[in-house]
């Protein structure tokens, strides 16, 4: 190829192009809709995953063993349901520990139970996920109203629900002997605890809000560009709050989930389920800078999480080492699918 | 408040009836007083250009007109109905819309999302999605358009000349609100388009003109005479005057924003150095040597610049020399090929080592890329060059005062205070004290601008110009990747031509022997 | 300060006084010296001559969301009742470090006629508590947690440490689970928090039992905290796991039985002898319906109350520290093994007055710590 | 002790706009907050405010001191360090089991043992591009991890106290000397700050990194530097810990993390980087401290004093911020 600077020398003219054999492609955004390749990251190493633990251990493979690993899932999937929305929007949640512990107490105090006559049944459960639901929406208005970051808004409502579990509890465990209630963590159907179909359902209703409702689609938006849905005439705040009083909602249903399994109501009945739920989330492919992924992703990072815990107890790792491993492993998730798409001067916050 | 326009009486209502009508409009910020009593008529129909210098009140009106600014005092009119628009809303429903400078779409939804936000209508039933009849809104808007994009595309895949076409889709959509042909204002719609989607630009904006009026806000005033039908000037918050576009010429209007007969004469010179050079036939070694440099964009890129040289790159979107550009710098990576800087080996794995050995870079976004807006001044021009105002690595106030206020007297910054956030600048302002940052040291040897003039106003950038020129006069040597064609063959001494990753073409343009754009467009395609 | 003074005015004299804090910090350690203590709270402890009114009464635990430990809290608040004062009541959910933040912040207030009724979380938490108190001349009672080679009797302020025979609870209710099993099967045990006393020596007599039971066999043993949640996890893999082979469930409290128990009835498993110790209600009516083996008592309202009691009879003179015997500084609290037959007996706990009067404090000891 | 002013230099010498009332108390706001509590937790129990009390309070804070510190370090980067809880108390640990075999080193070795490993988080974090959050929530199960196997799961008790005794010493009689310590810490870390170019890197990353990456700074080493400091400052508060419960365990600091963050953000730092400083996580960490302590030992029955917290924290918040700085609130 001619020196484009003697070329430029003679004449103010070109002297032509001749790279017209292979010329290097411009790299245009394609205009694309569905699943992109980046997706496809964690159920494949979901499947891995499973693969390796099924080759180790005689134990983890059997029917009961997968049952078992789905039946553990259920609770951290719909807590995950709640945050995933949270996280789409761009903000954190750490609400979770509190309200599911409110919610479990109201519910155990709801139902029947040994410390009072009620025997409200549903409409005990239906109460319980709405005061969560409350509580949800009370950090959303915090951070709306009063500008706070929700990283303190849902720091606080966990303190602030904490606090009114220990009140309710009042030194006595609440003890179910609702019929009902307890019948979900022991009933089976086609194999499943009922409990375990009532997570499957959360994640039917939440990937339905979020592929067909306003409400899920403007929280994917608002990850995306909140100032323009502000732009465009959006009023951004109730949809913000309304996330949040959603998320609430399924913390509480997971808190009533955790009462049913354990018989009781406990004050520490989410206890560790706020980090869990955003590990899982991120694992399975939802930014914490929001406007990507979404419940099913979530859901693929519930189960990632759930059968590598079951896994190492299988396989026999020693419990302590068991948080390091999932420590690990969700840096190592994470890095795999940053790494294909590094820029130079990119932004990592 | 009150101004002599506002006492007029209000009954008066207009004789012929225009799309949308403004009278005395006034608005103060603390300390500045944004608006001053503006006038404006936007007939039925037509194109109306809007220009004025940065600073002019030109945003603030717009802002005014779709409800995001409540003015202080005056009037708004449309269709000869008095109105009051309290929010964004407001004005859709009375038919205004606005396509925002930055571009105002949800980059992770659909086309078709983006273009119903707001006002989905019969797309969203009581909260629920009805994807099918989401897709056949938008469908019909981008159709009114004659936009041939795939509605449920995700937007951030989409080109950038698609997404502005999907932004004009959607301010569309207040043609559902009302019943009259709408106004849609464009603000700036071409600061980031090349030449031919700029065109493509220019006929859909001939097309809305068939049903509704268009406001068109633009810095390139050869652009604004082309596509409008009617110039409106604005000068320091006040209406200072209207000319058919027709009769006018892009110096008249200059004139009329500045105030006063200003030249477009900072194009025609050439640095000193060249000319210098073209005297002696001695060869010279250019400072800058790139030999076959490519990259994810570009391949096989050659380039050589003079000491007082300024090359100009040009070449369509997606030509690559942006990237040729940031990787010269160290910001983006290479595969191959080699670049010397004053016979020393560049390293280019990394924005430090370039700095370190006299590069100097001007990013394009200067608001995210070019500034730290929070920062004051002082802090933004010495940021790179620490050891201006350092003695061994302790910072010494004085110094850096000292320093900075010598930078900012010499670039006639206006500036209140060193210590003022560089934010709360005017973006010419801005831009110098970005290019100050390499100056302060006076170690810099070769200036890599991209876009320097993007968004400035014609003061402010013959401002850039002067300095440009200067620092060329002092031996820096250039790489300029201008705004328009104008630009680069205004401003280079010599111009190379890029086109799908590679330099094609070489095109001298020394002072007296410029190219006509023309001449480059042809290369170019 | 000049507001509207520029940026490097301000820069430099917010350099200058950070200059001068540390100045003035490092001025103030060599010209003054460091000492020991801060300003007060040296008096002599054994004293004892407060009158009873001017007796503050604090009793604390790690949270109020567990039962017993309620019932702990509730019991010293009876005792205070008793004596026409009020107790002050601090949790600290389970978090050492906010234990130890609590204790030193309660020992800078007023100190004379403070009673403590503390609640370690784990052994290693006594020592910064005891010499605290010591430093601070307030009266402490601990429960449960102590380290072995840490003795009461070193100490004045610190006047007695209670517990219960761990390895004797761990061993009865081992021996009980044995026997429910028919003598030989598998078993698996769930610890407690590794890090207490009462956990290690209930494991302790848990091998001893099974030392005496050759044909039980321990299949596996994993940690639950204590906690009911945790303890319905590690038994539902530990089902998965072991199978049919698992014929009863060893746990170091009730709770964590209570949690077994759930993870049983929703593998559908009633085959499995479960026992515990603590005796809460729950597992109490658990044994009463037969779901449950055993467990031990452990009187909550009564550890509660005889706490505060022995503080507070020294405090006011009544009971002098030297008076205490040596065996009485560090001592076993009677305790009983609950099964179905005897379970009746102990579901409404009951604490007399007469237990909390000062010359019958000790009247509960099985003999001192060795 | 010098308040944390941040000077706004006047706007417009066209027209010179002061600063406004509103953005003057802003700047204060930490400690009025701090005032305020304060003032209630006397109101609530006369018997609060006394030199003992106080002493008590800041010798508490200590640590939570320390650890704001560092992390704020990071969070003025732009990112967030949710490890240090976890790193302090594996350092506890490392603290109890070298102290027989270095004796007077520990500290040292200690130190420089976590700062190593804040350094390696910080490098992966850098060169990996997984953003901090996640990095650190890693090195929290897996520093929790190691804590757990090294030590056996159990407190180790410490029993040559000399080498932590010097932390339990007061200055004057009065002020407790790991205080002091902490004190020093802040205003050396803050003194380096302004004194050299860091201050103008870390806020340039923090506020906006591709313009800071742009300009020449050297973004990655400024953040792992950050991460650095981070890092050695869980080892200095592991140091207080260990010598106020003589022993070290795998738990023992991890319910400081959210206390911390919370006198990060308490102090008026955002979140989102750039604006702060660690004066103002001072001020943070005093609240949280009084929150935690005041509380219960005023009288506020437990469950009340979780609510009161919550709701306090986020008020502090409400107060202390500046959302002129900060565009969105996420």
């Amino acid at each position: 190829m001619t020196s484009p600077t003697e070329a430029g020398r003679g004449a103010g003219r070109a002297t032509g192009t001749e790279a017209d054999g292979d010329v290097v492609p411009a790299q245009r955004p394609r205009p694309r809709r569905g699943v992109s390749l980046r997706d496809a990251g964690p159920p494949i190493a979901l499947v891995v995953i499973f693969g390796v633990f099924a080759v180790l251990s005689p134990d983890f493979r059997t029917v009961s063993n997968v049952q078992n690993v789905l039946d553990a899932a259920a609770v951290l999937a719909v807590v995950t349901c709640g945050i995933s929305f949270v996280l789409m929007m761009g903000s954190i949640d750490l609400s979770s520990p509190g309200i599911m512990g409110a919610s479990a107490i109201t519910v155990a105090l709801l139902v029947a139970n040994n410390r009072n006559d009620n025997d409200l049944g549903v409409l005990g459960v239906v109460v319980a996920v709405l005061l969560a639901a409350g509580l949800g929406c009370l950090s959303g208005l915090a951070l709306v109203v009063l500008k706070v970051p929700s990283f303190m808004t849902t720091l606080g409502i966990s303190a602030v629900g904490l606090g009114v579990a220990t009140l309710m509890f009042a030194g006595v465990q609440p003890n179910v002997s609702d019929t009902m209630l307890q019948g979900w963590a022991v009933e089976r159907f086609l194999g499943l605890a009922y409990l375990t179909w009532i997570a499957l359902a959360c994640v039917l209703v939440g990937w339905l809000v979020q592929r067909y409702s306003r409400l899920g689609r403007y929280a994917f938006a608002i990850g995306g560009a909140e100032e323009v849905l502000a732009l465009s005439g959006v009023k951004v705040a109730p949809y913000k709050v309304a996330v949040f009083t959603m998320a609430g909602a399924f913390y509480g249903l997971a808190g009533v989930m955790v009462t049913s399994q354990l018989g009781a109501g406990l004050v520490q009945a989410g206890r560790g389920y706020d980090f869990s739920a955003i590990t899982a989330a991120v694992v399975g492919g939802t930014l914490l800078i929001g406007g990507r992924g979404g419940i099913l992703h979530s859901t693929v990072g519930v189960l990632l999480v759930t059968v590598l815990t079951n896994g190492l107890v299988q396989v026999g790792v020693s419990p302590y080492w068991q948080g390091g491993v999932q420590g690990l492993i969700v840096v190592a998730a994470v890095a795999a699918a940053v790494i294909p798409q590094r820029r130079r001067n990119q932004v990592t916050k | 408040m009150t101004t002599n326009l506002q006492a007029q009486p209000e009954a008066r209502v207009p004789a012929p009836v225009h799309a949308l009508e403004v009278r005395g409009l006034v608005k103060s910020y603390p300390g500045v007083k944004a608006l001053d009593g503006v006038d404006l008529v936007v007939r039925q129909h037509e194109v109306l250009g809007l220009a004025g210098e940065n600073g002019a009140g030109k945003s603030t009106l717009l802002k005014a007109l779709v409800g995001l600014v409540r003015p202080d005092g005056g009037e708004i009119w449309v269709r000869g109905e008095k109105v009051r628009l309290r929010s964004i809303v407001d004005a859709a429903d009375h038919g205004i819309g606005m396509v925002f400078q930055e571009q105002s779409l949800v980059p992770n939804l659909t086309a078709a999302e983006n273009i119903v936000l707001g006002s989905e209508g019969p797309g969203v039933r009581r909260g629920v999605y009805r994807w099918n009849t989401m897709r056949r809104l938008a469908q019909e808007q981008l159709d009114k358009i004659g936009s041939h994009i795939d509605p449920l595309a995700r937007t951030d895949t989409l080109s950038f000349a698609d997404r502005q076409m999907v932004e004009i889709a959607k301010v569309l959509r207040i043609e559902e609100r009302t019943s009259h042909p709408p106004v849609i204002i464009l603000d700036e719609p071409t600061s980031v388009l090349e030449s031919k989607e700029i065109e493509t630009l220019f006929t859909q904006v001939r097309r809305l003109r068939e049903f509704a009026s268009v406001v068109f806000v633009s810095h390139r005033l050869d652009e604004v005479l082309d596509v409008c039908d009617r110039v409106a000037v604005l000068r320091g918050g006040r209406s200072v005057g209207e000319v058919p576009a027709a009769d006018a010429a892009p110096a008249e209007l200059h004139r009329m924003m500045i105030g006063s007969t200003g030249g477009d004469d900072h194009y025609h010179g050439a640095s000193a150095a060249v000319r210098s050079d073209e005297r002696s036939d001695e060869p010279r070694t250019p400072r800058l040597v790139v030999r076959g440099l490519s990259g994810k964009t570009f391949r096989d890129v050659d380039l050589d610049v003079h000491a007082g040289e300024i090359v100009g790159i040009v070449g369509v979107h997606g030509s690559g020399r942006e990237d040729v550009c940031r990787a010269l710098f160290g910001a983006e990576p290479t595969t191959a090929g080699e670049v010397v800087l004053d016979g020393e080996r560049l390293d280019l794995s990394g924005t430090r080592a370039a700095c370190a050995a006299g590069v100097g870079y001007v990013p394009a976004e200067r608001k995210t890329e070019g500034m730290v807006g929070p920062m004051s001044v002082a802090d933004n021009m010495t940021l790179t060059k620490q050891h201006s105002r350092c003695t061994g690595p302790l910072v010494r106030p004085r110094k850096q005062a000292t320093l900075v206020d010598r930078w900012i007297e010499r670039l006639s910054i206006r500036t209140p205070h060193r210590g003022t956030a560089i934010q709360r600048l005017s973006g010419g302002n801005q831009q110098k004290v970005v290019l100050a940052r390499w100056l302060v040291a006076g170690d810099v040897r070769l200036l890599l601008l991209d876009h320097p003039t993007r968004g400035l106003d014609v003061g402010a950038r013959s401002e850039v110009y002067r300095l440009m020129r200067e620092l060329a006069g002092s031996g820096v040597a250039t790489v300029l990747l201008a705004d328009s064609l104008e630009e680069a063959i205004g401003m280079s001494d010599r111009i190379i031509v890029m086109s799908d990753g590679r330099a094609t073409t070489e095109v001298a343009a020394p002072a007296g022997g410029k190219p006509t754009p023309l001449d480059l467009v042809k290369e170019m395609v | 300060m000049k507001f509207t003074s520029r940026h490097s005015a301000a820069r430099h004299s917010a350099a200058r006084n950070t200059a001068a804090v540390i100045g003035v910090a490092l001025a103030a350690a060599t010209l003054t010296g460091c000492t020991e203590t801060a300003a007060g709270g040296d008096d002599a402890a054994a004293a004892g001559a407060c009158e009873p009114a001017d007796v503050t009464l604090v009793g604390q635990v790690r949270t109020e969301s567990n039962p017993y430990e309620a019932s702990w809290l509730d019991g010293g608040d009876a005792f205070a009742e008793q004596v026409g004062l009020t107790q002050e009541r601090l949790t600290y959910d389970s978090d050492s470090t906010r234990q130890q933040e609590q204790i030193s912040q309660l020992l800078a207030g007023d100190t004379e006629c403070l009673v403590m009724n503390i609640l370690p979380n784990g052994d290693s938490d006594t020592p910064p508590i005891v010499e605290g108190a010591e430093a601070a001349g307030a009266y402490l009672v601990t429960q449960w947690n102590k380290p072995a080679d840490l003795d009461v009797t070193d100490y004045d302020s610190w006047l007695s440490h209670i517990t219960y025979d761990g390895v004797e609870s761990g061993k009865q209710i081992g021996d009980a689970l044995a026997e429910a099993i028919g003598g030989s099967g598998g078993v698996v045990a769930l610890q407690g928090v590794l890090d207490t006393a009462a956990a290690k020596d209930r494991f302790v007599g848990l091998e001893e039992s099974l030392a005496a039971n050759p044909d039980v066999e321990l299949l596996d043993d994993q940690t639950a905290n204590f906690s009911r949640a945790e303890a319905l996890e590690v038994t539902k893999t530990l089902l998965t796991k072991h199978g049919e082979d698992i014929k009863g469930i060893w746990a170091a409290n009730d709770d964590m039985a209570l949690g077994a128990l759930e993870a049983l009835q929703q593998a559908g498993r009633d085959d499995v002898a479960v026992v515990g110790i603590d005796a809460v209600p729950d597992a109490l009516t658990a044994i009463q319906d037969g779901t449950m083996t055993a467990t031990v008592s452990s009187d909550g309202p009564w550890q509660g109350g005889i706490g505060l009691a022995i503080g507070y009879c020294v405090a006011t003179g009544e009971l002098a520290v030297e008076d205490i015997a040596d065996e009485d500084r560090a001592w076993f609290a009677e305790q009983f093994l609950i099964e179905q037959d005897n379970v009746a007996d102990f579901v409404s706990p009951e604490t007399s007055e007469a237990d909390f009067a000062c010359d019958s404090l000790f009247s509960r000891s099985q003999g001192s710590m060795s | 002790m010098s308040t944390p002013v941040i000077t706004k230099p006047a706007a417009d010498a066209v027209v010179p706009v002061r600063p406004t009332l509103g953005q003057r108390l802003t700047s204060f706001m930490p400690v009025i907050a701090l005032v305020v509590l304060l003032a209630a937790l006397t109101i609530a129990d006369p018997g609060f405010l006394t030199l003992n009390s106080l002493t008590a309070a800041v010798r508490t804070s200590a640590p939570l001191v320390v650890l704001a510190a560092g992390a704020t370090l990071v969070v003025l980067c732009g990112g967030i360090d949710l490890s240090i809880a976890a790193l302090c108390s594996l350092a506890t640990v490392f603290f109890a089991l070298w102290l027989p075999d270095l004796g007077g080193l520990t500290t040292v070795a200690v130190i420089a043992a976590t700062a190593a490993i804040g350094a390696l988080q910080g490098l992966a974090h850098v060169l990996l591009r997984i953003p901090s959050f996640i990095v650190t929530l890693g090195g929290m199960s897996i520093f929790s991890a190691i804590a757990l196997v090294i030590s056996d799961a159990g407190p180790i008790r410490v029993v040559d106290r000399d080498v932590t005794n010097w932390l339990t010493l007061y200055v004057g009689g009065v002020v407790p000397m790991s205080f002091v310590v902490a004190l020093v810490v802040v205003a050396v870390i803050s003194l380096v700050l302004r004194l050299t170019p860091l201050e103008s890197w870390i806020r340039a990353t923090g506020y906006s990194e591709s313009a800071a990456r742009l300009a020449g700074t050297p973004v990655d080493v400024v953040k792992v530097a950050a991460f650095t400091v981070s890092g050695a400052c869980a080892g200095l508060a592991a140091l207080m810990l260990v010598s106020r419960n003589f022993s070290g365990s795998p738990s023992m600091a991890d319910n400081l993390l959210l206390p911390a963050v919370a006198a990060i953000v308490v102090g008026g730092t955002a979140i989102t980087g750039g604006h702060g400083s660690l004066w103002r996580s001072l001020a943070g960490a005093l609240v949280v401290t009084l929150l935690r302590v005041g509380l219960p030992i005023v009288g506020v029955p437990s469950a009340y004093e979780q609510i009161l917290y919550g709701a306090i924290i986020v008020a502090a918040v409400a107060l202390t911020l500046d959302r002129s700085k900060v565009l969105i609130i996420k």
